[in-house]
């Protein structure tokens, strides 16, 4: 089966993004396809690379980083949202004048139109959040 | 992406307090795009959202609430309200905007895009669904 | 010592107003802000609680807040005091100690 | 056409259960996961309503989350089915629509 | 620096799925540095978060509950649950760890740092704080 | 009165940063000092000055900073809380090896000391947050 995912939260403050990024694992160890996973709202925190937590910590943006490049998971970031909590790529920071970007590697920024159509796509559209 | 799926937008939470309300508005002008069946369901304290007389100034946060009134010119003509939510808050049908479309299809009758439902209704509602966001 | 206790969500969605009022003592003040401010709407569910917490209790609701979410001043149980946001920090002043029900 | 229910916080913290379950059709699924796992635990205020919504409704848990905050297993209420995330993804499949209840 | 406050910590949610458990243990540990009244308090669902037993292994996440073991050599001694909280939820305090600390003006005799409160003893001691930060 | 003001959650999600930003306005008007805002948990998202919102909206940064420009409002960003959240200021951004940071003019980054510090110097503190 095709999933979409939506994320609404950032990392650590709330469990949403980590039971989102173990989801995304088992349903792929189950042979399912992830279409693609949305980060909302607060949820576009997770893909700064900025973040360092603590080393016996677990790294959730290393873990998306890390499912984007081993499984080919698309990880868009809602641009509005971005935008609202400084979440930006060298183009967007480029375009706002402003002179730091900080997405991380496998992230891509796009419009809320990803949403709609990964739903649309997908057999299942499952949201996780506060 | 000829595809025409049920979407239901699912608003719980008050305005204000949280994004949430702005940003399913957000979403759901966004769906319209798409030509999607969409509807939106307003349950708990999203019924909230749809008070008349919304005032922001003092907060200092953009009243977005004349937003839905638009929703109809996108052809989201359908927002179920639950009565029983109405009902625990003591509020009622007329403390909520009085919003309209145009049915295309009645001669541009003006028809209400408010509709009150039980939860029993709205529990058939839901389970029509294709897709279920929840704000 | 006497707290202000401080209550920021909705009773109908969260336990923090329940919580605060049984821990709130006689004496004490609350003040409901953000979504907290519509248990100060009348008729509701929640009406009779506050109600009866009123007998011990002062309760005030953040103005800009009730008006932001469309609970005009006539719909507000009476003997709730609507402040503004230099009320509320002289209501913070006033009591010893604030306490957030988060 | 039945809904998986997904309930992420604690009945005795916010109303998101309560809500699940005036609006969730007989045949659909409950999984409760994060905090929502504490709602599994029988002998608490609010095992009595899960009782009741086990008459028609299926009723799963999160298993690492039960772990995580120390409910053991013999604690949770019979009938309710333990999964892992592999067993929470099968649900998903399994019915026709997820619905969160954020 | 030698003002001593009555510090309050107030946990009123459940370990994990939101940080707050955790953050509120480090700034408990932090605030013994400084030489103030401290205590802890658990009410609603801040009585799971010393539940015995806890395993994060499944989420992935450090388990921080041995950490309650330690409050106790830093002087953080008083830790109050409200009996009401825990009735609410079928538990005793026999399901809670078995914090102790060691009272040095009492020949070292081994306490429990536990102390279950009803909603009246815990509102007066509420009472008497001078800075009560909520998790 | 001195107060100290904790800020829980970031801009724009919850109301909480809203809500505190007003309170240290009125508590300055009405001649009280605000001794410190220290900006906790997902809080510390207050302090990028990478957040662009819609035009019509508020800014949520540029009024903290703003009030640390005007009345030398002491705003602190708790740093473990900082790390988790990719908050960073240059030092510790060189410190931890990563290629750029974030932090917004008037904000500076310190331990949860800062915290504790000013509830002993304060006549009040107060919590913002979800």
């Amino acid at each position: 089966m095709k999933f979409t995912v939506q994320v609404n939260e950032g990392p650590y403050q709330h469990q949403a993004a980590d039971t989102a990024q173990q989801f995304v694992r088992a349903a792929l160890e189950k042979g399912h396809e992830i279409y693609r996973v949305f980060f909302y709202h607060d949820g576009v925190n997770n893909g700064t690379r900025l973040t360092v937590p603590p080393q016996d910590d677990r790294h959730l943006q290393k873990g998306w980083t890390e499912l984007a490049e081993k499984h080919g998971i698309d990880l868009v970031i809602c641009i509005a949202a971005a935008q609202r909590r400084g979440i930006m790529d060298p183009d967007e920071a480029k375009r706002q004048g402003l002179d730091a970007d900080n997405i991380a590697p496998g992230f891509r920024i796009s419009g809320l139109g990803q949403l709609i159509e990964g739903g649309i796509q997908s057999d299942r559209t499952i949201v996780f959040g506060d | 992406m000829s595809t025409v799926k049920k979407f239901l937008f699912l608003n719980r939470k008050a305005p204000y307090g949280t994004i949430y309300a702005l940003e399913s508005l957000e979403v759901v002008l966004i769906s319209a795009a798409f030509e999607q069946d969409v509807s939106m369901a307003f349950v708990d304290d999203g019924v909230y959202q749809l008070l008349k007389g919304q005032k922001t100034d003092g907060i200092g946060m953009k009243n977005f609430s004349p937003t839905y009134s638009a929703l109809g010119d996108y052809d989201i003509t359908r927002l179920y309200v639950e009565k029983e939510s109405l009902e625990a808050r003591g509020l009622t049908v007329d403390d909520l905007m009085d919003l309209k479309w145009e049915d295309e299809d009645d001669d541009w009758a003006e028809k209400d895009s408010i509709i009150v439902v039980s939860s029993a209704e709205l529990a058939d509602i839901m389970e029509q669904q294709e897709v279920i966001l929840s704000f | 010592m006497a707290i202000l206790h401080i209550v920021n969500k909705s009773p109908y969605e969260r336990n923090n107003l329940a919580s605060c009022l049984r821990l709130a003592k006689a004496g004490a003040g609350v003040i409901l802000i953000e979504d907290g401010v519509v248990a100060a709407a009348d008729g509701g569910k929640f009406s009779g609680m506050i109600k009866d917490a009123m007998k011990d209790l002062k309760i005030s609701v953040l103005g800009p807040d009730l008006d932001a979410r469309g609970i005009s001043r006539d719909k507000v149980i009476e003997g709730i005091d609507v402040v503004d946001y230099g009320g509320f920090v002289d209501l913070v002043a006033e009591y010893d100690c604030p306490q957030s029900w988060l």
